[in-house]
């Protein structure tokens, strides 16, 4: 069997597939499904200081191959997920990455630096990059001088590798993701959702009060892996790519523009036990073209 | 909660847009409670990427039957399968009416809503009194009358509201003389919005229990999307997939 | 029956419906499908002023309700455009608008002119956006700075309305919309493609030679539409909105926020007759929706 | 060229991702030349967002016969259709093969490409003396060996590579003695890239007359999308769609 383990340098993942924040719960609700073992890591849904009842419905919208979402980052606050964590690492050896929200730069510091502390805690995935908190999606991500001191502010507080987490909506993508890894982020995440909108014609409203909400799914992999080539032909810590990943093969494809795992999202609404069929396509892939480990394609793109 | 492969036995068009499907489903034909539903995946296509929800009508393992209507994108292509053919099937999922052992029920459905209910009545009408009051905009939206009948109800009471079958009316139109009439201690309902919103207003104060199973828009089914928020009167969030999809009728923050 | 007529101040079209660039080749392939006369105009495929090959092959790659193209703006040149134009306009009265090439400012200017210069032709439409002519996908609508000097200098050079279509690719789109209207557009068209990419995992090439391609079709409406709003906002002369539209539905979710017309794209490959059926749905709405002109919903998104 | 709604009367599954369609398709099956083919909508959805080309094998108006393997999202898609299903059909689109009288004509068939060269045979094999060389992998790419039999050919060859149908070998092992032997005046040829770029090599500078019909990925199928080109030895591309399928072996500049 292949190895499919792989090194983002301050770690080793036994596998490039990670869950992604919001779409996959807290972890356990998977536990039916498959031993979240076989999993790289898992990332807990975005979780803020307090609890938040997140937005009013409509929170979902299907377009073709496409997801837009305004959950508004619902959850039951900081102090019930470390509960939560605690139970879930009871059952399970899976890292567990915490995607650390705020409404602002000090919540996001005064989060990260609870989390840090639990040992049940593998890493913290920073998100300045939702779209759905405030109106018209802006976000710290949108902005390399803001993501620079955040991430500055939120790394002194922290001894737990910081992944920070990247949006497409950002003026200059690229840009971003220098100010991250220059102020100390360990590891770089991207894509969350583009943003996007529809329009109910009868109520002449748009579908999301909000207005705008992210898209996820494979309708975005294109774009997605472009941004993530970008971010890899300047980063020097690590990228992990996500947007649209549904095979094994978009992993490989991931890999090849450079990222050094990936995140699964969306796919795991539709498909519950998408990681395992992924898992399964990646080790048949490897062995199609005789690959022994992921490090031997990672950024081996002939362009 | 299982994520199995189901194979279409039987897929008929009984007018309508309405469709019965049979799915030899062993896991989820052996563990459906009536109020569960099943998340289908209707092609191997991402367009439609989401499941869609649908009740499960009855259940005798190795099958569980559906009935939808086929109205959107996905639906039709649902409709467009047929025997042989199969179907990913993620269930069951969701609570289920309670039992409520040694009361009057009276099940409320409207149009599609029978199905929950259909499912409740097959499990209970042997053990104890049902009433089933089945409303719809027209006769259409009345199928199923010949296993209905079958079921051994107490009383059936049907309104169409352009007359078409049973009473000219709106199904609440009789409510308030049923449960008067017929001394009932429970309602369970399931159908549109409106309907379920115009029987809390109805049912408010009264010393009736009421349970209602709702509809919303799902993205995964079992409690991880958070896209099913039903808001409450107390002003929180409820997911409708896992915390749901049957409430207590007073729970729920209806529109007005 | 529905008056599907828009106005756009300089011109009243008997449609909102126009057919996209490089989607419906030079109309004439459409003539065995319906009468062309039902659209308010069509676009024709990009020119320039000498005749392009085009990309090396493969030139197209499917994605999931998506398409990129790497035509490379293959076509005949200017003067082959000029007797296809009069051949076409000799067969049919619908408003023919050409959509101006260049590989540098003076070309874009010189095109322009000429075309201006044809009574066959009744507009025309600035292709600052292309992404598949340099490789990486530079072009003049990614910079504001850029696109005021063009559109200044192609102004000066033509008699005929100037539509200025916009590429989702800039780093400020609103910004280059503003620039394109302050310097004399007429009118602003949106959007062209985004870039994306896709990966060759068995020979670990990207599947195109210019790595970067263009992603059109019903995956980007979410994004097009709220892209398409963002512009309008700011705009004060008519905006023609598109991507991904394949249904009256689609049409009207444009018109409420502020699109004055549309454009059909990668639809017309799947669907010769697209825009025959999406004709009937736009009035099939209006009728449902008790609207007797687009005008009446025109930016009336209750947000 | 028609946009029409074909309705399948029959389909059947061969074998080795093979499948045989019978479709009744009048204004395509009406106007059908050996070497055109269709656009073919696989499904509602947008994904797959475009259409398949897929040859004509054989048509007797009102019906269409279409061949094809069953690889992909969309060919699959189309191998889940039976009887009773409709599908998008455009066509008949393309070229088709020059008729050439009083030649004798070498039919030259890798896998499905005997699609459009059946077609040619079914037309003109009782008009004249026609060859068909026939080569696959293996004996499950050579189906609709019956009715090519039937076909009335002067000739037929066939190769596995294998060796579990025919001789054993590519059938470019054979080329050069049925040439020579038969001695073929033109050559009509369908397959793999690789083999017709072995043919070209092989038949260059010989006096025989040489088409071959190519595949390329089509956005449209009749000539507005411009992605289907073909490079040919002059360093210009050429459109498969509407220029071709159907191009002088010796036109193509073929990968080395
Ligand atoms: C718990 C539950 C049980 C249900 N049981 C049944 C049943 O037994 N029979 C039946 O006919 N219908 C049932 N429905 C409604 C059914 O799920 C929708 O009619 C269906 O999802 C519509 O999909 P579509 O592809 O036809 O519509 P589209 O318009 O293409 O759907 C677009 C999106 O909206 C969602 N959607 C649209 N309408 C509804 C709705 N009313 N409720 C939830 N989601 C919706 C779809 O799931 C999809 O995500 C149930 C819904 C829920 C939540
Ligand atoms: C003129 C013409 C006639 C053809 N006739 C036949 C036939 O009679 N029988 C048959 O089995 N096949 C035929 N083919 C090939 C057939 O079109 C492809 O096998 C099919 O499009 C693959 O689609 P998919 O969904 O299975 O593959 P996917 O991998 O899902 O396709 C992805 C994309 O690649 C395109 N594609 C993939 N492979 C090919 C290919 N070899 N040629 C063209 N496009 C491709 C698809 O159309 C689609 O756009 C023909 C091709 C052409 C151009
Ligand atoms: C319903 C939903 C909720 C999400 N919530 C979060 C979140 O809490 N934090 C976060 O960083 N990203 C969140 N995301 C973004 C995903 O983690 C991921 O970046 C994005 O969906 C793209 O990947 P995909 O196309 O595989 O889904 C959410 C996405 C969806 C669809
Ligand atoms: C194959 C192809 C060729 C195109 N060529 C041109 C072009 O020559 N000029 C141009 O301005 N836009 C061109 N476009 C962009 C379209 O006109 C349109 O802006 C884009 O496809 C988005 O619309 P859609 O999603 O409806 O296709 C092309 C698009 C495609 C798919
Ligand atoms: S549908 Fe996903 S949480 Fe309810
Ligand atoms: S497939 Fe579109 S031009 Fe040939």
């Amino acid at each position: 069997m292949a190895d499919l383990s792989v090194d983002l340098g301050f770690r080793v993942l036994k596998s490039p597939l990670i869950t992604a924040s919001g779409t996959f719960g807290y972890g356990e609700e998977f536990l039916p499904f498959y031993d979240l073992d076989i999993l790289g890591a898992i990332v807990m849904k975005g979780i803020f200081r307090d609890p938040r009842p997140g937005n009013p419905p409509p929170r979902l919208h299907e377009t073709p191959a496409g997801l837009l979402n305004s959950i508004g980052l619902a959850g039951p606050g900081s102090a019930a997920l470390q509960e939560i964590i605690r139970r879930l690492h009871a059952r399970t050896a899976v890292p567990i990455i915490v995607n650390v929200c705020g409404e602002d730069d000090e919540e996001f510091a005064e989060v990260a630096a609870l989390f840090s502390a639990m040992d049940e805690v593998a890493m913290l995935e920073l998100n300045i990059s939702c779209p759905n908190v405030r109106q018209g999606g802006a976000c710290p991500a949108q902005d390399a001088g803001h993501t620079a001191r955040l991430v500055r502010q939120v790394k002194d507080r922290v001894r737990k590798p910081l992944i920070v987490k990247l949006s497409p909506n950002a003026v200059d993508i690229v840009a971003v993701a220098q100010a991250a890894q220059d102020s100390g982020a360990d590891a770089l995440s991207l894509v969350n959702t583009f943003l996007g909108m529809a329009v109910d014609i009868t109520t002449r409203r748009p579908v999301f009060a909000n207005v705008y909400a992210g898209l996820s799914g494979p309708a975005i992999k294109p774009l997605a892996l472009r941004l993530v080539r970008e971010v890899c032909r300047r980063a020097y810590v690590p990228v992990i790519g996500m947007g649209g990943i549904a095979s094994g093969h978009d992993v490989l494809e991931y890999f090849l523009v450079g990222a050094a795992a990936v995140q699964i999202g969306t796919i795991n609404f539709r498909e519950p036990a998408a990681a395992l069929r992924i898992t399964g396509e990646i080790e048949a892939e490897m062995e199609r073209l005789k690959i022994k480990s992921l490090s031997e394609i990672r950024g081996q793109l002939q362009a | 909660m299982q994520d199995e492969r189901g194979l279409i036995e039987d897929a008929r068009s009984l007018g309508g847009d309405y469709y019965l499907l049979k799915i030899a489903a062993p896991r989820n034909a052996g563990a459906a409670k009536p109020g569960n539903f099943v998340m289908v995946r209707v092609s191997p296509s991402f367009d439609p990427l989401l499941r869609r929800p649908l009740g499960i009508l009855e259940s005798r393992p190795p099958y569980i039957w559906l009935y939808y209507q086929a109205r959107g994108r996905g639906t039709r292509m649902l409709a467009a399968l047929g025997p042989g053919d199969s179907l990913d099937i993620l269930g069951p999922l969701g609570n289920s009416f309670p039992e409520i052992p040694g009361k009057r029920v009276l099940l409320i459905a409207g149009g599609r809503g029978i199905v929950p209910l259909f499912h409740y009545a097959q499990v209970y009408a042997e053990r104890r009194p049902l009433l089933l009051l089945y409303g719809g905009r027209t006769r259409a939206d009345l199928q199923l009358l010949d296993r209905i009948k079958a079921l051994r109800l107490q009383a059936l009471f049907i309104f169409s509201e352009d007359g078409s079958l049973g009473q000219k009316g709106l199904l609440t139109d009789g409510l308030e003389r049923i449960v008067r009439e017929e001394r009932a201690d429970v309602t369970l309902s399931c159908g549109p919005e409106a309907m379920l919103a115009r029987l809390a207003l109805m049912l408010k104060g009264r010393s009736l229990e009421n349970h209602a199973s709702l509809e919303a828009l799902m993205g995964c089914g079992f409690g991880v999307c958070h896209g099913c928020a039903v808001r409450t009167v107390s002003g929180t969030y409820r997911k409708v997939c896992d915390e749901g999809p049957v409430f207590p009728l007073e729970e729920i923050q209806w529109p007005t």
